[in-house]
């Protein structure tokens, strides 16, 4: 089977839940740079509010993605809270009827939660945000599946895409809203968004290699 | 951390409580308890609502009240309130005559109220909105729609508020409110940073001796940094930002506002205001009213913005017009 | 020093001439420069004069209004006025009923207004004086005449100035206003310190995670350097200060006053009000009506300052009175 | 002549207020310790603005001194504006018609300004105030003339007492007003007011000497 258990899935979730947590206030920090030092501090709090409703309830991966979806959605607001909350829901509602989650679902996933950004989100890879890493990530995953790698050598090149496009946003000016005028005091720093998805991306995919295995 | 505080993570909630036990002749909760809704709301008036992230009072729940918001939706620390919590302040205050929604250009705010509006349709409620886009440093102006929201927001509250306290429709306090943004430019300057409870440490830094020129609400970045000034070289740039701006012209009467941003005192605010009124008066600018005090703060963040409204005799009459409000109680002249 | 001023020596002044540009329709000039009188006072009524340093924004000139006071001696940072100015005051507000002076127990602030007397009484002008004694924490119960005021005076003004506005005879304001302040009872907590403009460093110490329980409007240490603490046990803390002093019981009806002073954001104002309203509440003590915000400051200091009044029918009734003024303005009830 | 010509006396004046100017944050920082910390400032501010007025106007001792007391009096408020004006105008008030300051006059000077406080400050010996400097001070000036010591002897013995009166202070335990719930910890700290008091007085007999010699 190259995939694993949506029923065993839950500690995916776990996993991403505790890396937010771990690095609440490096994500606050990036954010204070050239934007408002909340980023770190509303993730931790959706993240760990997420935590304690999950508790010991038995729970698949979409059940629990689609939880902490639900509540930075609906309780966290921010800029997280819809975006986050969108790709979350719709990744999970993709996949909520699977019992096994392969490489082929886990690509109709991410392309789901993109999708559900709709036009709630006009940013595009560039605009130093964190498209910056979803997009490439989601493409490398795509491509190597496509180019027939198994699950985990295509979550190998979804990890380093997702880290790559990550760092892309340190050069990057940023051109949406708050830091558009800032021009060249944007670069050099690296987006929140971009950071905190790369984070939830790395321990998606570990947890995800782990279970596969 | 010198600060008030239990667990961080509930300062918004404990917050509310205490400013809801604290006014309750002019607030009171709702359902939602991100939500707080005006007691006095007259029958039949269009709503108005807005919503933000706090920290900044007394907006957003300070200019809930008699003359100006009828709801606020309430956001986590600098965080925009959730989809859902705007969409719970337009059902409370929908009369039947639809509701105008008035609030902040800032992304989360923009994506929160856009679904919430998109909820608002579903049950066949009216929604219309005004983006407060005032603050000069955010953006050039040729991309005004990119620029941030900043202490003009309380202009446009009080205008669209007095508009609708009003009896005005619909369609005209939109009108007025928007007129009110058009009409309204601010710049910040930033002198030291804040610190969120949550996360406690400052959120960025203003080296000692320096300023930034154009800060943000929430410490984002303005257009420059520079060595610190006096209160008239700052009433000086800040003037320089704003005026060529509109443009404001001789013989034009204006309402200005200058806010501190949290922690400069007010005998400084008052010093700087001398300044810009000498300095309105030295080029023909009529200050026709004025508000100098903590209107739309910043934590603990020292620095003031400086706001200025070219008025028209409808907007006077709004902006004269009777309120009440944590943040803004005034009898009508 | 991250502050907005000219030279520093002349805040006050600077700030003054920025006040009454600002506040033109309540508050005006007089013949001294540091003597600034309320616009409305009715015809015939008995003068209501108050005075202290400045740094305290609202207070003291921020309470110059209708209803209020009317006129205020205007001191230095920190400072009591001159004898002369609290001299100038009562000549500009007595209409041949006297006038009150109410003012705050400091040393400096006694001997100007014992010397602005003796000049009163050589033109004949009758002045009667309330002192505010209402800090609990800078002598004991039984030496009440040695205590400090604190934010209690912003009650006494209030109680004095409604029964003035309302045609009380001198002596009635001086009783009621002594009254005001025998049922009053006040606190503070500092977390950290201020800076006087003309010094440029702190002007005392407060370690980060300490904090000065029953500090002084101008940093005066007070009665102990705990740990920092959160929310709820400043509140037992500030509670436990105030209300054996009354003492206050079981079905007493109060007014509470929680100040910030000066850079603690108001968000935190109504998370400690939260706190001491919970505690008052389950003593039975009833919270009548209450003020949160920054009523006395002490310029960028952080803290926060809790006045209990108690009450009886007549206090409730000047309470409730309209006024209006930079610091207070609020509707009759 | 054992004394110095009233006339040639504005220089004393001049000496005081450069001595409170130099030690305007010195006095700010006691005060600031156990008091507002403004009482360097407002001195600063008294005696500068006199020295403004002053200017070069040929003014006899007994004039200049008048005039501080005045500005303090009238223009600085505070405690230090009825005290140290109360005592300045009253000293001066006493000598104003003397053309030479004896040592006998400056006598009569000390014990003129101290009355002239009369009831408006209400501290004794020991209270902690400029009252610990002031009354040693007089007393042993007033001692000294009696006993037959010269002007100049005089005067050293009352910068003696006025120094030694001042640092009584620090071991005094606050009994008024502002600091008296302080208790011990108003203990180990000088007395502001004390120490401006035996600043004015050392620069005060200082330039006596100077101008006696
Ligand atoms: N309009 C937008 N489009 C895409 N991404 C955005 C947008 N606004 C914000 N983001 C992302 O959100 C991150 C900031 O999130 P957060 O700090 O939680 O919200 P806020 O910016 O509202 O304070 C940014 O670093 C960026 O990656
Ligand atoms: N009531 C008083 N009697 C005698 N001396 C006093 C009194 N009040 C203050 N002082 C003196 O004044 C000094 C403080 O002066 P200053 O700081 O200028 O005034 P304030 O205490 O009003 O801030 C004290 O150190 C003390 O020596
Ligand atoms: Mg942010
Ligand atoms: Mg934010
Ligand atoms: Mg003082
Ligand atoms: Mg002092």
């Amino acid at each position: 089977m190259d995939g694993f258990a949506n029923a065993a899935g839950k500690s995916i979730v776990m996993k991403m839940i505790a890396e937010i947590q771990a690095n609440k206030v490096y994500l606050s920090d990036i954010d204070g740079l050239i934007g408002d030092g909340d980023h770190g501090m509303n993730m931790n709090k959706g993240f760990t509010l997420c935590k304690e409703r999950l508790g010991r309830n038995a729970l698949t991966f979409t059940e629990s993605l689609a939880a902490l979806g639900d509540i930075l959605f609906n309780e966290i607001g921010g800029s997280m809270g819809p975006i986050y909350g969108m790709i979350f829901i719709e990744m999970a509602e993709y996949a909520a009827k699977e019992t096994v989650i392969t490489a082929h679902v886990f690509a109709g996933m991410l392309d789901a939660g993109f999708n559900g950004l709709g036009d709630i989100v006009q940013a595009r890879v560039g605009d130093k945000t964190l498209i910056d890493t979803f997009v490439p990530a989601r493409d490398a995953f795509a491509e190597a599946t496509a180019s027939g790698l198994d699950f985990v050598c295509a979550l190998q090149k979804f990890k380093l895409s997702s880290e790559n496009g990550m760092l892309s946003t340190k050069d990057l000016v940023s051109r949406f809203g708050r830091s558009s005028r800032l021009g060249e005091r944007s670069r050099g720093v690296l987006d929140a968004g971009a950071v905190s998805c790369n984070l939830i991306f790395q321990a998606m995919a570990d947890e995800m290699i782990n279970l596969i295995k | 951390m010198q600060r008030i505080l239990n667990n961080p993570d509930d300062v918004v909630d404990e917050m509310l409580q205490g400013f809801l036990k604290n006014h309750a002749d002019i607030a009171m909760a709702t359902g939602n308890p991100r939500v707080v809704q005006a007691r006095k709301a007259a029958a039949g008036k269009v709503g108005v609502v807005t919503g933000g992230g706090s920290g900044h009072k007394p907006a957003f729940v300070g200019y809930v009240g008699r003359g100006l918001v009828d709801a606020a939706a309430v956001g986590e620390i600098f965080t925009s309130p959730t989809a859902k919590s705007f969409f719970d302040a337009f059902k409370a205050t929908d009369q039947g005559g639809g509701v105008a929604c008035l609030f902040g250009n800032y992304s989360g705010d923009n994506m929160n109220v856009k679904l919430a509006i998109r909820m608002a349709e579903k049950v066949g409620l009216t929604v219309k909105t005004v983006v407060a886009n005032d603050d000069v440093a955010s953006s050039p102006a040729d991309q005004r729609e990119k620029r941030r929201g900043g202490a003009g927001e309380i202009f446009m509250w009080k205008i669209g508020g007095a508009k609708a306290a009003a009896g005005g429709s619909l369609d005209e306090v939109i009108r007025v409110a928007q007129k009110a943004v058009n009409h309204t430019h601010s710049v910040g300057v930033g002198l030291s940073p804040c610190t969120l409870p949550a996360v406690g440490h400052p959120n960025f830094e203003i080296k000692d001796g320096t300023m930034e020129l154009g800060i943000g609400h929430h410490g984002e970045p303005g257009v420059e940094i520079v060595p610190m000034e006096t209160a008239d070289q700052m009433a000086t740039h800040m003037l320089n930002l704003i005026l060529p701006d509109h443009p404001f012209q001789e013989n034009d009467e204006v309402a200005v506002l200058l806010s501190g941003l949290g922690a400069t005192p007010i005998m400084e605010l008052y010093v700087l205001f001398n300044e810009v009124a000498k300095k309105l008066n030295d080029k023909g600018i009529r200050i026709y009213r004025s508000y100098v005090g903590n209107y739309f703060t910043s934590l603990e963040m020292m620095g003031a913005t400086l706001t200025v409204m070219k008025l028209d005799d409808e907007l006077k009459i709004l902006l004269d017009a009777e309120c009440e409000s944590m943040g803004l109680t005034q009898f009508g002249r």
